[in-house]
């Protein structure tokens, strides 16, 4: 990885983290008011590929951490960006109020995804043209993809009887 | 002369014609549509038993349902049989529609498709190989012949029954009834 | 014996129709590398069709489906076969010309009736392609005219019969060949099978047909293919002096067509008609002015 | 003119895969085009949160039908990585002859779709005899026609049986003696030429704005490939070219795919000559009671539409934490798409739609 990008990062803000977990992966923790900011950095330094949006769940510590996957597709003219390398930008935020900017404005691509982890996970993406559901037909009350959400209770509440599986009872 | 065996003689030819032009609905609902192209096309060829893709529901009188069924599919299946012309056989194709399959514990797919529309066959596997559609297919044929591929008979007997089912899962159909449903 | 024929003759063309296509449907699968349906194969679908329930959508959507196929059924009989011809004495090419617009429209009218988007956008192509393929027949049906100086069919058939085939004589050569560049647009096959287009607008008019409706335009559509084809044998290659003769040059012409029909996708409907304006339509006027050039 | 609303989908005969799209029809022209997923979903990320790690293998493979074991690599890679397994060279070979066999297979599947849409029907069924002919090979190699899982942490779960390589080759030059046939029929057809044309075009920074890869970025002349600039498996082991056209549009697409479909049959060539002998599988703990240390990956491959990714996490314990697949289709059919789409015929839907090769199952997931 670049020294160079990494020292510029943690000179231009304040509050990043940044580790290099591997030779060509750099992961930088971001504070939630951060993110734009260094969304728009890393793509004025040429990585302008954003693989994914994603979102993990930690329950026990009350947080989302929204992760973005970005990279660089190699041709502009800026050569310091390698299209091998990946940057993890995660940040966290509360679970109760889960709000954060939406990134459309910089990586056009990032609008089904916010949608997704809208309707999956019920963060909240301020600016976000259209957070129509995308994939669910049904309403749930809890957004399934978070970890409270019982799958196996759901199904046998909604769909009537689960099929029995002795092996999976036993929750290893 | 029995008069049984004059109707029999006369329904004769439809019956050979509900045998031999199974004309299915093209609808991809699972992953199971990844085995019906090479089933209609060179190395199998479906086209030799009267097997047929159609592109609408009208033409068709065989519903292949192919793979797991989400519940936003569900609702198209229900619209796409119930456009059908009777009579109309349902085949369910692999083993997620049989009882959700490797999908036993998902929140989105239907574990028993025939609590919502009635099934005439079913082919088990995942992923049931293109003979497997032909030998249903033959199967079925002996089924129209014993008057035993009997669904779409069984939903007009059973629609109320049915259609609770489909307004359980979909809360609140957006078409109306497609038979009279009496109060019971 | 007339009279014989004047029933007879609807239904042979019927039968004719409907085994060529299920032929058309083996030859193809052959071509395909694959073995393809029994040759009986429409027959089946179309008896299954009839005994299937049906949804009507309205009373012009009954009516335009018959209109169409009566349409069809009429200009069958001003077709002589061989040396059958029972109504070929009045009418002519003119009729014949007049007539075979009845077809698009009747599926027009019926299938306007089912108010399904698809439906309608598939009017619209059947419409403008029959527009399109007008013209340049117009221009080929009239230089025929003048050419024999005749507008009767029997006519073109038994001057023919003195002078060879029109396909093999000077100035008719160049009509013939347009005729034959817009043969696929009248037999709706492919590179114009743009009107049913089932991956495009599903079955286009047809996506609201079921059962008996179905079965009826199945027919109308073997009866249009028997049509085409049987216009172009009377016109380009002689015609015939008995039916079976007639049938082995129908079946020629069937099987050239399949092969275009094999090798080509099909097109938008804007390059069909910018097609079939341009090139046949341009040597569809040389025709026209040789024929009348020459022929004084 | 009077704005008409159509649905495309989801049953429809040009339509592959359950998708559906809502257009705004004004005339013969798309005004607005919707792309609406979620008839396929399943919640696999969800589901494969509740398995342990190696009963996620049947999982991962049927995230994608088409084309399964792209799925099978990443989901391997990312276990291996976070585990830290080793995979023997021999492994790797076999990984990469594997997956560009299922390239072919996967691009033979689009070609039928591709021309059955145009009604290229002869092309189209002879793609899918083609087709076949590879899903036997697998069947030989792995014992499934459709669903493989081969690719296994720690190598593959079987070598090459007696005589598979004989018959690979074989196999392979029977299809490719054919691309003389398919040239003269399809790719070389004016038509062809006439229906794919100036269709569905993107221009290069569009692609890269919305994060095309794959073919959709590059039939805009970017040689953007994972294979190349992030080697995995054995693709750094022998020369090949990344394939490009610059016009970005249906028919630059679909010619890039017979490219690369003739490169990856010159690349398995090449891979069988250098091939070493040795191990394919290295041992992996008791696989039911397999924890995996505490972490967090992201792993990248180049699947038959273009990059996929999956961004694994693990909490130590005998499960996935969190699985997210990054799969190609995704941008493809819901941004891309949606842009591509507008301004353009009817009759074009379908044929841009499986140009960009959109396949349904991974959209949703």
């Amino acid at each position: 990885m670049d020294r160079a990008l990494i020292d510029s990062l943690s000179s231009t803000f304040d509050a990043l983290r940044v580790e290099v977990p591997r030779e060509d992966r750099l992961t930088v923790q971001a504070p939630r008011d951060a993110v734009m900011s260094v969304l728009s950095f890393l793509k004025g330094r040429g990585y302008d590929h954003l693989h994914m949006v994603s979102c993990v769940d930690w329950m026990e510590e009350g947080q989302f951490e929204l992760v973005y996957v970005l990279s660089a597709y190699g041709t502009g003219q800026d050569s310091a960006s390698n299209p091998g390398e990946e940057i993890i930008l995660k940040t966290r935020i509360p679970r109760e109020l889960p709000t954060v900017v939406s990134s459309i404005s910089l990586f056009k691509n990032a609008e089904p995804y916010e949608r997704e982890i809208h309707e999956l996970f019920g963060v909240r993406f301020e600016g976000h043209p259209r957070l129509t559901p995308l994939f669910l037909e049904r309403d749930y009350e809890i957004p399934p993809f978070r970890k409270d959400f019982d799958t196996r209770q759901y199904v046998e509440d909604f769909f009537g009887s689960i099929p029995p599986v002795g092996e999976e009872d036993q929750d290893v | 002369m029995d008069r049984n065996q004059l109707v029999k003689w006369l329904k004769a030819p439809a019956k050979m014609g509900h045998k031999y032009s199974l004309h299915a609905v093209y609808f991809c609902t699972g992953c199971g549509i990844i085995e019906v192209p090479p089933s209609i096309t060179a190395r199998w060829d479906a086209e030799r038993f009267g097997v047929l893709p159609t592109a609408t529901p009208r033409q068709a009188n065989l519903f292949l349902i192919t793979g797991y069924v989400s519940v936003k599919t569900l609702r198209a299946i229900i619209r796409t049989y119930e456009q059908m012309p009777e009579p109309k056989y349902t085949v369910g194709f692999g083993s997620c529609p049989i009882n959700g399959g490797m999908y036993w514990d998902s929140y989105n797919t239907i574990k028993h498709l025939d609590r919502y529309i009635p099934i005439d066959g079913w082919i088990a596997g995942c992923m049931p190989r293109p003979e497997a559609i032909f030998v249903a297919v033959t199967h079925l044929w002996t089924l129209i012949d014993k008057d035993m591929a009997d669904g779409y008979k069984r939903y007009r007997k059973h629609y109320a029954a049915y259609r609770a089912n489909q307004e359980k899962v979909l809360r609140g159909l957006d078409w109306p009834p497609l038979f009279p449903v009496e109060e019971q | 014996m007339h009279v014989v024929w004047l029933f007879l003759y609807p239904i042979v063309a019927l039968v004719v129709g409907v085994l060529f296509l299920g032929l058309s449907r083996k030859v193809m699968a052959r071509m395909h590398w694959r073995y393809g349906p029994p040759i009986l194969q429409p027959v089946i679908d179309i008896i299954r069709l009839f005994s299937q329930r049906s949804a009507s959508h309205g009373r012009l959507f009954d009516l335009g489906i018959v209109l169409s196929l009566a349409g069809s059924l009429i200009i069958v009989l001003f077709l002589p076969f061989g040396d059958v011809a029972p109504l070929s004495g009045s009418g002519g090419l003119l009729v014949i010309l007049y007539m075979m617009l009845l077809g698009p429209l009747g599926i027009a009218l019926s299938a306007g009736e089912s108010a399904n988007p698809n439906a309608s956008i598939g009017i619209s192509r059947k419409l403008m392609l029959a527009i399109g393929y007008e013209l340049p027949l117009l221009l080929v049906l009239l230089a025929f005219m003048s050419r024999y100086n005749t507008i009767s069919i029997v006519e073109v058939v038994r001057l023919q019969r003195a002078t060879g085939w029109s396909i093999a004589s000077f100035p008719l050569v160049v009509s013939g060949v347009a005729y034959l560049l817009i043969l696929p647009a009248i037999l709706a096959i492919r590179p114009f099978e743009l009107v049913q287009a089932p991956q495009e607008i599903s079955s286009g008019p047809m996506v609201e047909y079921g059962g008996s409706y179905l079965a009826l335009a199945k027919v109308q559509h073997a009866l249009s293919m028997f049509i085409g084809i049987s216009l172009s044998v009377n016109l380009l290659f002689g015609g015939a002096s008995h039916p079976l003769i007639f049938l082995l040059k129908m079946l020629v012409i069937l099987m050239l067509g399949l092969f275009v029909n094999a090798a080509f996708p099909r097109l938008r409907i804007e390059q069909a008609i910018r097609y079939l304006w341009r090139w046949p339509s341009l040597i569809g006027l040389v025709g026209l002015v040789l024929a009348v050039v020459i022929g004084r | 003119m009077r704005e008409l609303e159509l649905y495309f989908g989801p049953q429809h005969l040009g339509m592959v895969g359950n998708f559906s799209i809502t257009l705004k029809v004004e005339g013969d022209r798309v005004v607005k085009a919707d792309a609406n997923p979620g008839y396929l979903h399943r919640g696999f990320e969800k589901l494969m949160e509740q398995r342990s790690w190696i009963k996620n293998f049947p999982m991962v493979c049927r995230i994608n039908v088409v084309e399964p074991d792209s799925m099978e690599l990443a989901y391997a890679t990312a276990v291996e990585s976070l585990a830290g397994i080793e995979v023997p060279e021999r492994a790797q070979f076999i990984r990469s002859i594997y997956l560009e066999l299922a390239r072919v297979g996967s691009h033979l599947f689009g070609l039928w779709a591709y021309s059955n849409m145009l009604g290229f029907d002869t092309a189209a069924q002879w793609a899918m005899y083609h087709r076949d002919l590879v899903l036997d090979l697998f069947e030989e190699l792995t014992g499934g026609r459709v669903y493989h899982i081969y690719i296994w942490p720690g190598g593959v779960r079987r070598d090459f049986p007696e005589g598979f390589e004989k018959r690979l080759v074989e196999t392979l030059h029977s299809i490719g003696g054919c691309v003389p046939d398919y040239d003269a029929c399809f790719f070389d057809n004016r038509l062809f030429y006439d229906r794919a044309a100036g269709i569905g075009k993107i221009t290069r920074e569009e692609a890269m704005e919305m994060g095309g890869t794959g073919q959709a970025l590059r039939a805009t002349g970017v040689p953007y490939d994972v294979r190349k600039i992030e080697p995995y498996a054995a693709y750094d082991k022998v020369p090949w070219e990344v394939p490009t056209r610059e016009d970005g549009d249906a028919f630059s697409r679909i010619w890039v795919v017979r490219d690369e479909m003739i490169e990856s049959v010159h690349m398995i060539f090449k891979l069988l000559d250098e091939m070493p002998k040795g191990d394919v599988y290295n041992r992996i703990p008791n696989p039911f009671k397999w924890r995996i240390p505490e972490g967090e990956t992201y792993v990248r491959c180049e699947s038959s539409r273009g990059e996929l990714g999956l961004y694994l996490v693990s909490d130590g314990g005998d499960k996935p934490y969190r699985v997210h697949f990054r799969t190609p289709s995704y941008p493809h059919g819901l941004t891309i798409l949606e842009k591509a789409l507008v301004g353009e015929s009817i009759s074009d839907v379908g044929n841009i739609m499986i140009s960009l090769y959109v396949v349904a199952p991974e959209i949703d997931r």
